[in-house]
């Protein structure tokens, strides 16, 4: 009986990401639209565009392979197993050590892993665009991550979220400044991640300043919802992780019951809304950088994450 | 129980008879290899010979065996040949043959179109053979013979097809390494073994060393397997020669022998030497190993060449395996044998995993190759339509070597992060500093790798054909492919249940780790990896694979079921202006470019230079890139301009006259008298 | 009498290293070859006296030879070489006399320097005829790497040789003394016929390196 | 029962003395060969036989541990040269180098020259000793002259005065070790037959004993190729005709080790003489790095492998001079192997200049591709040179470094890094003349022998698995001996 129970708070976090994470891209866009002085599409408007897209045929591009047609299954799968273990309004779920944070991080990759990929099937220059300066922007964003992986389980002795976000309430932790780093690195991994600007524009139009839109160009359809509604879960995926990791406050444990998994699933939500309201006057209040600016930027990221860790294992011995 | 106990008695015998089986498959196919079943006959005895090995020794590593021995009347005289089975042994034994097995099925197809059968055929078995004998080897002599005997057969496999000038430099350059790292073997082998001569291994092990000594030992060993595994500085051999043989072999020098050569640090330095005495050892092996991981995927994310940079992944990969060997010593040096164990279960994995996918990517290389004779990815692309299932092979391959969960990559490399982040421990205050920033080249080679395997996919197998060897090339034949999946399935298991790897590796572990080893994996639920119990880290690659294929399928059911699934085939789009011209795609250079740019101006001083006519110049503009390979010249081009001046400064006295030469006599008598004179 | 015997040993001995400086201070192919004539002679007059005194008879056959062969034919034959060569006119000396012969002097030094210490075993007659006799080896030396003459090497050569015939017969019954000394003579005279036929060749300085480059390997490659 | 062995011990000297003076009066340079060939073949059998019965020694000659097996190996060597050389010599005559007047000369000198090195081998007498090498010098110095061309004639020259000059040096060496021994062992024969004063070295006079090896060093090192003394062995190597070379490169550098040991084994057993040890080092060093760097530069095939034989005599004086059992063992097992290996070698480099008409390596090349056996032959032959696996060469330098780098590590990186400087430009010699677009050169047809080559690399790769038990007795009770 607790075991179906369990089994079923499990699939209700799926569920609830899933359903989440449109309304997540549309709040943050309808924020923007406001802060830019615009009425903007309401906050509904990403669930529109999605049934759409699913109810329009695709449109192959001749060269395109099996890959092609594969690939957003793999990057939808891959996202939401991957959004699904962050804890968001309960921690330590039936599944939760299925993937501690590094799996976490892997997952992601492997998401964009085949993303550039399918850029690069079609055999478009402008794919080609995508997936390079993606991979770039990858290769130098998941080792900052990874720093702040680091971190986090040099603090909390595991790499596993629900320990992680456990141990973040207790008192032992205090205000350390390699959290601070560590949080930081996440932000603007977080940033280059999901295509925000200063690293990417997702509402750009003009091809050659495109990173993530340039590799989705040939999709259309379904394929695109699927994509579209990935990029959501991924956005969705972070402000959850920024929220469980350094403001895991409000969270329900294992077993406490609905009424506290409401309260937590509330919070959860006040703590999406809150997250995408920062990230939209971030957005608006800077401009974009220069593709090759990225790297210093990143390079930022992965040097701070560097120095946590570094602080911590030096302390640890003290 | 006396079946296991005769079955230990006589599996060692049978162990040794199978190379020496493999060995006369080599003269025979002297006389085989002209004739056309030739190549079919040398390789299924191959493939035979490889998978009783591999049955032997799973057998052995299984059954938790205790180690058996065997002396022949072989070798120096008074010492005879040694010959010993344990766990270790057991555990590449099973990874050398995999690959050999799986080679040779591979060859029954490739093999056919080899140009010069007759210089394949004798020396692959042979090559098989020396590995395995190094593996079994127990004393000095036995274990020099067979490491060397290994290089020479492999050379002559990288002479295969001498007539292209970089081959036969490439094999040169290899023998000359090979000598190179032998010697020093020898010399660290002499230290051992002291000045009688106690050249068997159980002596050695009797014996103890200065701490002096071992550190001698130590660098020496660095020197000698670091050379043939190709760690940086020492690896410029290895992306010329590995990919110059032909593909099945160059899967088996990449995927196996790199890690023969692990196998002799491996024996040497947690063996033969003993307790390590000093921390410095893991911190020095824990450096080199960070940077021969970065410095090798660099390395490879330059290369349009597939073969070539697959062989300079071979580099990273090993940088890994030495990440994880040189945590494993600092653990050791400071008596933590449980991170110790897990460290060392981290580095025999990612032993087992490169093997499997290198080979299965060389392969793939292989297939390619005799599909569309090009190597260079510059001319490939598109392949993915007419070879769908080697493109598919390749994918898992690919994303296996990228560390993609859930496949068996990321397995070893999880368990990696897991051993450094259970370091802070370790009370050195320069393993503090060195550890995490170890980590972060881990990291940063991780992400790397991914990209150059979206590189190395993406351009060969996708988009569209670059030329019309690309355009018209056929699936392969089945016997390459069966070979091409079954490597692919074992990375797909080895990655869904990475418990079951590490039990079996346990009986190993405990060998190198003074008994100490990580936890029963196979009794925990689901089958989920827990490395280390009061770090709650945990990982279950079944659960994650599971996930994603129902969230994936569901995906897919309920879109096609409720949703359209109409689709249309078009023109592409590419914002409005279709490009006609496959030469419009991205190239292996430019997709590499950014990369290029951010790394490569520090690691090789990358220079872009674009040369752009002006108006009215009809010549096309033209882009170079210029790399400079810092290693090769700082470290070998000075060394062999020294040897060339001093040879050219000393050839005159070749041609001295008659009187001379007398002087020369006279003064080496006067001052031999005056020795004497002053000696007394 | 056992006094005098030494005494005269000593001398012919001391005869043979003078008659060494004397082959180092010429510098005209004849006269060189008369002194080596006498330097054998001195030899025979020395192996003879160390026959009568050690009452050795096979080092009478040992003389006999040297006298015939070293002091006769030999010098003949050379002097028909030189004139068949037409360089009987002078040889140069690489460096100088003077020079060679404060060389010669640092050679004789060297040569009782090693010696004398080294028999202390011996007897005195023994030790002097070996110092003497090193000392004539290494002045045949100093002469065959000073000279540039294939002849004036051959003499060197050949006085080198005395002084070997010196020491075996100063060593008191060696046996096979007569044979060594018949194989020398052999050497010898393959020696003077190699001369003969090298006329192609009479100097060996003048080497030219491109005639080498043709058949020794060419030096640039 | 030593009866026999007697006979076979004067079968040695008697049938090659014999066969020359009847090769002289022999015409026809056929039934020469022939004769070449049956004459040695006798004279491997006696040798063998040795094997079976040894006599006991008398004061000229005597057969132990030591030199039985290198007689083995001389005749042997000789026996399978002989073969190699009536194909090698057939050649010569269709292409008119030579003339059969001086094939006939060039005979009776070969069986003259095994009868010197067989005289040298058994000598139990240090001036019969000299005198062999002597006259193997000289008969060396006629056939390296042979050709008669300018080149070979200087290169004769050459050998002969600077061949003269070490005996000279040797004769001198060997009266003060007589003069040392004379005041123990009383005047006469006994004095010099080398058993009785090694039974007695330790009374000798030890400075004596000194003096006498620096120039016995000297004499024998001389023809032992050591560095400096080496100027005539490329050139003499290089312009003979080639079962010279072999035989120069395979034998009478032995001999003349030999020689030097035998000193080297009466230095070692008398205490108070100084140890010649710290001497071999320097002059193996010396040679072995000399040779490495000459041999980048050599354009001449033959000359290329005289020089590797130059590098390998300094390897064994090196592992000679280090001494101790192992090193010994290393030395005496080095010795043979290297006599086998380059004299096989030897064979293959004959027969390819004859098919490529041309000694320059610059223009050989793809040796596998258009003569497989040949060159495949010379791949092996210069692999088991190297010290590479599976051949003997592996197992004496092994045992060469490991040693010595456990007791003196300095004395071991020189050692290293000349082997492994050998190794590398004997190599990229190797891989341009085996290997690479063979030109569409001179190929001249030969009949060229491949047996004497294979059967020596066969030996080679036995001796490097496994080695006969009674050799490796001979082998350590020598090894004892050297000290």
């Amino acid at each position: 009986m607790a075991l179906i129970a369990d089994y079923l708070v499990q699939g209700c976090q799926m569920l609830l990401i899933l359903l989440l994470a449109p309304l997540l891209t549309g709040w943050v866009r309808a924020v923007k639209a406001r802060l830019l002085r615009r009425r903007g599409p309401s906050v509904l408007q990403p669930y529109r565009d999605l049934s759409k897209l699913l109810r329009k045929e695709v449109v192959l591009a001749d060269s395109a392979s099996w890959l092609f047609r594969v690939a957003p299954y793999l990057i939808f799968a891959a996202l939401w197993v991957a959004a699904a273990l962050v804890p968001t309004f309960a921690s330590g779920l039936l599944f939760s050590w299925t993937a501690d944070l590094i799996a976490i991080v892997a997952l992601l990759g492997t998401a964009r892993f085949f993303l550039a990929l399918a850029g690069l099937d079609v055999g478009t220059s402008f794919g080609g665009i995508g997936s390079s300066r993606e991979m770039m922007i990858a290769s130098l964003a998941e080792p900052a991550m990874l720093m702040m992986v680091f971190t986090l389980s040099l603090l909390a002795g595991t790499t596993e979220l629900s320990s992680v976000a456990r141990f973040m309430l207790t008192a032992e932790v205090g205000l350390r400044v390699s959290l601070a780093l560590a949080l930081l690195a996440l932000v603007m991994v977080a940033i280059a991640e999901n295509a925000r600007i200063p690293v990417d524009n997702p509402a750009t139009h003009l091809e050659l300043t495109m990173v993530h839109e340039a590799m989705v160009l040939e999709y259309s359809g379904r394929h695109l919802a699927l994509i579209e509604l990935s990029a959501s879960l991924k956005l969705l995926l972070y402000l959850s992780l920024l929220g469980c990791i350094f403001a895991p406050w409000g969270m329900a444990t294992a077993g406490a019951g609905p009424v506290a998994y409401l309260g937590g699933a509330a919070i959860y939500v006040a703590k999406l809304a809150l997250g995408g309201l920062l990230l939209a006057l971030f957005e608006t209040s800077i401009a974009k950088m220069r593709v090759f600016r990225v790297d210093q930027f990143l390079g930022a990221a992965l040097m701070l994450g560097l120095l946590g860790a570094l602080l911590l294992f030096v302390s640890r011995s003290l | 129980m006396p079946a296991g106990v005769r079955f230990a008695t006589m599996s060692l015998p049978l162990l040794l008879g199978l190379p020496m089986l493999l060995l006369a498959v080599g003269v025979y196919a002297i006389a085989a290899a002209q004739r056309p079943e030739g190549g079919r006959q040398v390789y299924g005895i191959a493939l035979f010979a490889c998978v009783v090995l591999l049955a032997l020794a799973l057998g052995h590593l299984l059954a938790g065996r205790a180690p058996t021995t065997l002396t022949l009347p072989l070798g120096l005289p008074w010492l005879g040949a040694h010959f010993r089975l344990d766990a270790l042994a057991a555990f590449f034994l099973i990874v050398v043959n995999l690959g050999g097995a799986v080679a040779s099925l591979f060859a029954l197809g490739y093999g056919q179109h080899e140009r010069a059968p007759e210089r394949v055929l004798p020396f692959f078995p042979a090559f098989l053979a020396g590995m395995n004998l190094v593996l079994l080897a127990d004393d000095a002599f036995t274990f020099l013979f067979a490491w060397e005997f290994m290089s020479l057969s492999s050379w002559a496999l990288v002479m295969a097809h001498h007539q292209e000038p970089a081959n036969a430099r490439a094999g040169y350059l290899y023998l000359v390494m090979a000598c190179f790292g032998t010697l020093a073997l020898l010399l660290a082998f002499g230290l051992l073994a002291g000045p009688d001569g106690g050249y068997g291994f159980a002596a050695i092990r009797a014996g103890t060393t200065s701490p002096g000594f071992a550190a001698l030992v130590l660098v020496l060993t660095l020197l000698g397997a670091g050379s043939k595994a190709g760690l940086v500085p020492l690896h410029v051999w290895l992306p010329l020669a590995h990919p110059a043989a032909p593909s099945h072999v160059s899967a088996l020098m990449s995927g196996v022998m790199t890690k023969v050569a692990v196998y002799g640090f491996i024996r040497i330095v947690f063996d033969l030497l003993g307790e390590p005495a000093l921390w410095w050892w893991g911190g020095l092996v824990l450096a080199l190993g960070g940077i021969t991981a970065v410095l090798g995927v660099l390395y490879a994310l330059m290369q349009h060449d597939l073969k070539r940079l697959l062989a300079y992944h071979t580099v990273e990969n090993i940088g890994i395996i030495f990440i994880g060997l040189g945590l494993a010593l600092a653990f050791q040096a400071n008596q933590m044998y449980a991170s110790a164990a897990l460290a060392l279960t981290a580095a025999l994995f990612h032993v087992l995993n490169h093997s499997l996918f290198k080979s299965l990517l060389f392969l793939g290389t292989g297939a390619v190759l005799t599909a569309t004779g090009e190597r260079d990815m510059e001319r490939l692309g598109g392949l993915i339509h007419p070879m769908p299932w080697t493109a598919l092979a390749f994918l898992i391959g690919s994303a296996a070597i990228s560390a993609l969960p859930p496949l068996n990559g990321f397995v070893s490399e999880w368990l990696t992060f897991q051993a450094i982040l259970i370091s802070p421990e370790l009370p050195q205050w320069l393993l503090k500093f060195l550890v995490p920033a170890v980590g972060a080249l881990l990291a940063l080679s991780a992400a790397l790798a991914a990209t150059c395997f979206v590189k190395a996919f993406g351009i060969t197998f996708l988009g569209r054909p670059r030329s019309p060897a690309a355009a018209g090339a056929v699936e392969t034949d089945r016997y390459s492919l069966s070979a091409l999946f079954v490597l692919a399935a074992l990375c797909l298991l080895a990655g869904i249940l990475p418990g079951l790897v590490v039990d079996g590796l346990a009986p190993v572990v405990s060998l190198l780790n003074g008994g100490a080893r990580l936890m029963a994996q196979h009794d925990r639920p689901w089958l989920t990896l827990v490395p280390v119990v009061d770090v709650k880290s945990t990982y279950n690659g079944l659960l994650v694979l599971l996930f994603m294929t129902l969230s994936g399928f569901t995906a897919a059911f309920l879109i096609h079921r409720l949703a359209s699934n109409a689709a249309r085939r078009g023109p592409a789009w590419d914002c409005g202006f279709p490009d006609a011209n496959p030469a419009f795609q991205y190239t292996a250079g430019s997709f590499a470019q950014p990369i290029r740019r951010v790394f490569g101006s520090i690691v090789f001083q990358a220079r872009e230079r674009v040369m752009m006519p002006p108006p009215g110049d009809l010549r096309p503009a033209r882009f170079e890139v210029k790399l400079r390979d810092p290693v090769w010249e700082r470290g070998y081009a000075p060394v062999a301009h020294a040897v060339v001046a001093l040879s050219s400064r000393f050839n005159y006295l070749q041609y001295l006259t008659i009187r001379r030469y007398l002087s020369l006599v006279f003064g080496a008598l006067v001052v031999l008298l005056l020795g004497m004179v002053l000696w007394r | 009498m056992h006094g005098l015997a030494f005494d005269i040993a000593h001398f012919l001995a001391g005869g043979m290293v003078v008659a060494s400086f004397l082959l180092l201070y010429q510098d005209r192919l004849s006269a060189l070859i008369n002194i080596f004539a006498l330097h054998s002679l001195v030899l025979v007059l020395a192996v003879g006296w160390q026959a009568y005194i050690q009452d050795a008879h096979h080092l009478y056959v040992t003389a006999g030879i040297a006298l015939i062969f070293k002091a006769v034919i030999i010098p003949t034959a050379l002097h028909r070489i030189v004139r068949q060569l037409g360089i009987h006119r002078t040889l140069e000396v690489v460096g100088g006399v003077g020079r060679d012969m404060l060389a010669g002097t640092a050679l004789v030094a060297l040569a009782i320097l090693v010696m004398l210490p080294v028999t202390a075993g011996a007897d005195a007659l023994a030790r002097e005829d070996l110092a003497f006799a090193l000392a004539v080896v290494l002045l045949g030396l100093l002469l065959m790497v000073t000279r540039q003459n294939a002849v004036s090497l051959v003499v060197g050569f050949m006085s080198l040789e005395n002084g070997l015939v010196l020491a075996a017969a100063g060593a008191r019954g060696m046996p096979l003394a007569v044979e060594i000394s018949i194989a020398f003579s052999v050497l010898i005279a393959l020696i003077v016929i190699g001369v003969f036929l090298f006329r192609i060749r009479e100097r060996f300085d003048s080497v030219d390196m491109q005639a080498m480059d043709t058949f020794r390997e060419g030096r640039r490659k | 029962m030593s009866g026999a062995g007697f006979v076979a011990m004067t079968a040695l000297l008697v049938v090659p003395a014999s066969a020359a003076l009847l090769l002289v009066l022999l015409p026809g340079y056929r039934l020469g060969a022939r004769l070449n060939v049956g004459a040695a073949l006798a004279s491997l059998l006696a040798s063998v036989a040795l094997f079976g019965t040894r006599p006991e020694a008398n004061l000229y000659l005597r057969v132990d541990d030591f030199n039985i097996y290198l007689i083995a190996l001389n005749n042997l060597v000789s026996f399978t040269t002989s073969v190699f050389s009536a194909s090698y010599i057939a050649h010569e005559m269709e292409t008119g180098r030579l003339t059969p007047a001086y094939l006939r000369f060039y005979h009776a000198m070969y069986q003259a020259l095994l009868f010197a090195m067989n005289l040298a081998l058994l000598a139990n007498n240090i001036g019969l000793l000299w005198v062999a090498i002597e006259l193997a010098t000289l008969i060396t110095v006629l056939m390296v002259g042979l050709y008669r061309t300018r080149a070979a004639l200087e290169a004769a020259w050459k050998y002969f005065i600077l061949g003269s000059l070490g005996i000279a040096l040797a004769l001198f060496g060997t009266i003060l070790v007589y003069l040392a021994a004379q005041p123990t062992m009383g005047e006469g024969l006994p004095a010099m037959a080398w058993d009785q004063l090694l039974a007695r070295a330790a009374a000798f006079d030890p400075a004596l004993l000194n003096l006498a090896f620096v120039f016995l060093l000297l004499g024998y090192g001389t023809k032992a190729g050591l560095v400096p003394l080496h100027a005539w062995l490329p050139d003499a190597h290089a312009e003979g005709p080639t079962p010279i070379s072999a035989i120069l490169s395979g034998l009478l550098l032995n001999v003349a080790l030999y020689a030097v040991l035998r000193f080297k084994m009466l230095m070692s057993a008398n205490p108070s003489a100084l140890a010649p040890g710290p001497l071999m080092v320097g002059l193996g060093l010396l040679s072995l790095l000399f040779a490495g760097l000459m041999l980048y530069r050599r354009g001449d095939i033959k000359r290329l492998f005289a020089y590797s034989s130059i590098e390998h005599m300094g390897i064994i004086t090196f592992a000679f001079g280090m001494g101790g059992p192992l090193a010994n063992f290393a030395g005496l097992l080095h010795m043979t192997m290297h006599s086998l290996t380059k004299s096989a070698i030897f064979f293959a480099v004959g027969h390819i200049s004859q098919v490529k008409g041309t000694q320059r390596i610059s223009t050989i090349r793809g040796l596998t591709v258009t003569h497989p056996a040949l060159g495949w032959g010379l791949v092996a032959g210069v692999i088991a040179i190297a010290g590479m696996p599976p051949f003997g060469v592996f197992m004496s330098e092994f045992l060469v470094v490991s040693s010595t780098f456990a007791r003196q590590p300095l004395l071991a990186l020189p050692l290293v890094l000349g082997l492994l400087l050998a190794f590398g430009t004997l190599l990229w010699r190797l891989n341009g003349m085996a290997f690479g677009k063979p030109d569409s050169g001179p190929a001249a047809p030969v009949q060229a022998s491949i047996l004497p080559m294979l059967v020596h690399l066969a030996l080679v790769f036995v001796a490097g698995i496994w080695l006969p038990g009674p050799l490796v007795a001979w082998f350590h009770h020598v090894a004892i001996l050297l000290g």
